[in-house]
């Protein structure tokens, strides 16, 4: 088993080890809960470390495709090269958007580990998480607009099933419904768009699409389903107010795979905007469309956080604002996309500040998330209005909550302000009011998280929480990996923008490698 | 260096940044320390003055998230009224608001190339 | 005009199925109109693959001519097995609220704001 | 739910080897005709709820358990990714079995003909783990609605 074979078959292992220990758990559950955990543990180590791997060669080296079931290459036997394979395609953001994915899980499993200590039918808890690994995956991998319906369902059936995981609390079922209407709503308009599609150039394979597309009447209406499928799942306005039911009854561990959640879906619109219709499509029409969708999250999403006393709800809002900053930054970045000469300028800048928005905005937002997963450990309610002085019993907690609020605001050094520090410069060249309005909304967020921490962390210590300590180590833990990587993201900047960042970018704003680097020639 | 982020019109150091704040706060703690030592623990001059009100207790102090930015919610009342209308909770209303953004969005996307 | 007929009939179940999630307050209505919406794509699917006239994609026993394009079907296959799970789970976490709060009516949630 | 009338039980045992048959004829032949895994697993299923209609989900869960269940289908989704896994020495799913003889390795002939059983490599395989996890979870799940009707204990858990 050398480091070349384990490397040629990484898309698949990286989705296939953990389907596998997934239905293991079942089986496994006699051995006690010591070996469950191992398990799991140990499974997203070794996917991480995989995902690492790959995206170390697709960065130095060119994407990897991977064909399920034959031999590599599209060549048939008769010689014939058609995309009628089952697919899979790492390119750079695609290994960048699985890094982000395999992190978080990490961080995820490492800190229920402790947290869900006290629930029952755990193996079913970590066989639904495994699931939603290889969801997240699967999304980011194929290169099939079919089998990211069939990944994007995976994604949705697990995530609901954990969503609706504390059953007992009396909101928990409520969310999860909520969340699955929303789903398979959005999964059956993608399904249809597939088929408006596939009706027309009889291929399901993106780039064999792309490379047919000819922007007609019906092509025009399978981008509006899929964008409005995607623009859904990944929480932007009219469609967001899913996100905060969602996300707040879900233990906390979830809330994090959830935030990654729709960011896939944020990827999937992207995949299907730069790679999928590309300079074919109407790229101003649809770019200011993406404008003014974050535009109207940013805003809609800050100003609803402020007045919530659910402090995952009031994370879950900001999340949402966040997710504006990168529609607003990629809808600037596409709308310039058939100018080359102000998109070399300032265009791909702005899509790079948009896409390091995504890798910042996992890591504070899951912060922030398990942060409020430790509240609700020690003192067992979401509620702002029952909360306070608690930052003398968990001072680490407390910190972390700090350094999640400051870089959730923009506030430097932290990582936040250098991806918003882009995205503001290059949009002011687009469109200076955008750029207001982004800033204003950075002074709003900070003044909700303020809110947060002076009612939850500040004031006198109150005589219910005299009891209270801090978290288990496996939740420290979790926190503190998060959080170092909060600070140092911040100030190494530009490590990542030139390592992990531009070769993502370079890679989906290229459609033409795409195709030919799946197709030949 | 790894931490200059170049942008297209300046660059981001958030190491000298971080000088910076540290110089700036070494000189306002320079500029604390020329003041007058007359501050003692342990007298009355650490209890807080509320026009000769008795202090109220601790745990009674704290002020509850519902309280703050009263202002500031009073001040947009009719904003929030309006925006909380909008987040219903009801399940009907978030495949309304689908079904409403796919509508307008043909109007832009298709009907545009058409009319 | 009559081979658009089926397409006229995937319109009508979808229409039909958003105007169950959008105007029903009962939470089983909506999921059913979850199912006819489904329904609809699926058979927009089946549709698309149909040539007028030709046979079942299976070579056991299967007469000399032109075959129905296969590919439709096993996407349509695909998306009912995920129905079948998107159903159960929704039709469970039904169950679950109505024990919670005493009622499938849509606007009496818990979760607002 | 409760126990039907002796008529209803008395057909519903008389009907389920029938059943049971059709539905595992389906998931063996799916290589061949229409059918497979899923749809021979969901035939069985069915005839699995019938025995639950009809003699009521709470002595229906003495003889079957819900935990078993779970067992089966985990057994039947891991068969499903080691046939997988095994032809991992070309590609994932490869199918290492098809053309070498032996079992379900014979070459299929071409154009048409009756139906050989025994082509086709590792698919017939990969049905019958499917058919196994279909019907464990879509038993488990009737079982675990009917059981939730009466009592409100259980449910809102299954992960087809």
């Amino acid at each position: 088993m050398s480091i070349d074979w384990l490397l040629i078959h990484s898309p698949a292992l990286i989705i296939a080890i953990p389907l596998f220990a997934a239905f293991t758990m079942p089986l496994i559950k006699k051995l006690g809960n010591k070996t469950r955990n191992g398990v799991a543990f140990a499974t997203v180590l070794l996917i991480e470390i995989l995902v690492i791997m790959l995206a170390k060669d697709v960065f130095a080296s060119g994407a990897r495709s991977y064909v399920f079931g034959a031999e590599p290459g599209l060549t048939l036997p008769s010689g014939y090269i058609v995309p009628i394979r089952i697919l899979f395609h790492v390119d750079g953001m695609s290994a960048f958007m699985a890094i982000i994915s395999a992190t978080i899980a990490l961080v995820a499993v490492i800190y229920s580990l402790k947290f869900m200590e006290k629930e029952t039918a755990l193996d079913r808890y970590y066989l639904l998480l495994l699931l939603m690994m290889v969801g997240m995956f699967g999304m980011e991998f194929t290169a099939d607009l079919f089998n990211m319906f069939v990944f994007l369902e995976v994604l949705s059936i697990a995530s609901c099933g954990l969503v609706a995981y504390r059953i007992h609390l009396a909101d928990a079922p409520e969310g999860a419904l909520k969340f699955m209407v929303i789903s398979s709503i959005g999964a059956l308009m993608v399904l249809l768009a597939t088929g408006f599609l596939y009706g027309q150039y009889d291929a399901l394979n993106i780039a064999q699409l792309a490379k047919e597309l000819q922007f007609n009447f019906i092509d025009k209406i399978a981008l509006v389903l899929l964008l409005g499928a995607f623009a859904m799942k990944c929480g932007s306005f009219p469609m967001h107010q899913w996100v905060p039911d969602t996300y707040s009854v879900a233990p906390a561990p979830i809330s994090i795979l959830l935030v990654v959640s729709t960011q896939v879906s944020l990827y999937a619109l992207f995949r299907v905007v730069f790679t999928l219709y590309g300079i074919s499509s109407n790229v101003v029409v649809v770019g200011w469309y993406l404008i003014v969708l974050g535009l109207s999250t940013l805003f809609i999403g800050v100003t609803m956080a402020i007045p919530q006393k659910d402090i995952k709800r009031l994370i879950s809002y900001l999340g949402v604002s966040q997710i504006g900053y990168m529609l607003i930054a990629v809808g600037v970045g596409f709308s310039l996309f058939a100018n080359p000469v102000e998109f070399e300028i300032y265009g791909f800048r702005a899509i790079e500040g948009g896409i390091f928005q995504l890798i910042n905005d996992s890591m504070y937002m899951g912060l922030l998330f398990l942060v409020s997963g430790a509240l609700y450990y020690r003192i067992g309610t979401r509620n702002l209005d029952s909360m306070g002085g608690l930052a003398r019993p968990m001072k680490v907690t407390s910190i972390c909550f700090l350094i999640g609020s400051l870089a959730i605001a923009g506030i430097p050094p932290f990582n936040g302000f250098a991806s918003k520090f882009m995205i503001y410069e290059t949009v002011y060249r687009f469109n200076p009011i955008i750029s207001i309005v982004a800033m204003l909304v950075s002074v709003l967020t900070l003044a909700a998280m303020f809110r947060a921490f002076s009612a939850a962390f500040m004031g006198p210590s109150l005589p219910e929480f005299k009891e209270v300590r801090e978290v288990p180590k496996s939740m420290i833990l979790g926190m503190v990996i998060l959080a170092s990587i909060v600070v140092f993201f911040g100030l190494f900047p530009s490590l990542i923008v030139d390592n992990l960042v531009e070769p993502a970018v370079r890679a989906l704003i290229s459609r033409p490698s795409y195709i030919i680097s799946l197709l030949g020639g | 260096m790894q931490s200059i982020l170049t942008t297209p019109s300046g660059y981001w150091d958030p190491l000298m940044w971080l000088f910076g704040l540290a110089v700036a706060i070494g000189f306002a703690l320079f500029i604390r320390s020329l003041g007058q030592k007359s501050y003692n623990k342990e007298t009355d001059q650490t209890k807080p003055f509320i026009s000769g009100n008795p202090e109220v207790s601790k745990s009674e102090s704290h002020v509850k998230a519902s309280n703050l930015y009263w202002g500031f919610m009073e001040s947009l009342k009719s904003y929030y009224s309006k925006i909380m209308r909008f987040h219903t909770g009801n399940v009907n209303d978030y495949v309304l608001l689908l079904v409403f953004v796919i509508a307008v969005m043909f109007l832009i996307i298709v009907l545009a190339g058409v009319i | 005009m009559i081979h658009n007929i089926p397409y006229l009939a995937v319109v009508a179940l979808v229409a039909i199925g958003f105007w169950a999630m959008i105007f029903r307050k009962n939470l089983i209505k909506v999921i059913i109109g979850i199912a006819i919406i489904e329904s609809g794509v699926n058979f927009f699917l089946v549709a698309l693959g149909y040539r007028s006239g030709a046979y079942a994609p299976i070579y056991t026993h299967a007469p000399s001519g032109q075959m129905v394009l296969p590919v439709p079907q096993a996407l349509t296959l695909t998306s009912i097995v995920i129905g079948v799970a998107v159903l159960a789970l929704m039709l469970s976490l039904a169950v679950q609220i109505y024990k919670k709060q005493g009622t499938l009516d849509t606007r009496k949630g818990v979760l607002k704001k | 739910m409760s126990e039907m009338s002796k008529i209803v039980r008395s057909i519903s045992n008389l009907l389920l080897p029938f059943i049971l048959i059709y539905g595992f004829y389906i998931i063996l032949h799916g290589h061949l005709t229409p059918g497979g895994g899923f749809q021979g697993g969901a035939v069985v299923a069915s005839g699995l709820v019938m025995v639950l209609v009809a003699y009521g989900s709470e002595r229906f869960a003495s003889w079957v358990k819900e935990k078993h269940l779970s067992v089966l289908e985990s057994i039947g989704a891991l068969g499903f990714i080691s046939l997988a896994f095994l032809g991992l020495s070309t590609a994932f799913f490869y199918n290492f079995l098809a053309g070498k003889g032996g079992l379900f390795g014979d070459i299929p002939p071409e154009g048409s003909n009756p139906g050989a059983l025994n082509t086709a490599g590792t698919l017939p395989l990969m049905n019958l783990a499917v058919g196994l996890k279909v019907i464990a979870g879509l038993a488990s799940i009737v079982l675990v609605m009917g059981l939730a009707s009466h009592y409100f204990k259980q449910g809102g858990e299954n992960d087809t």
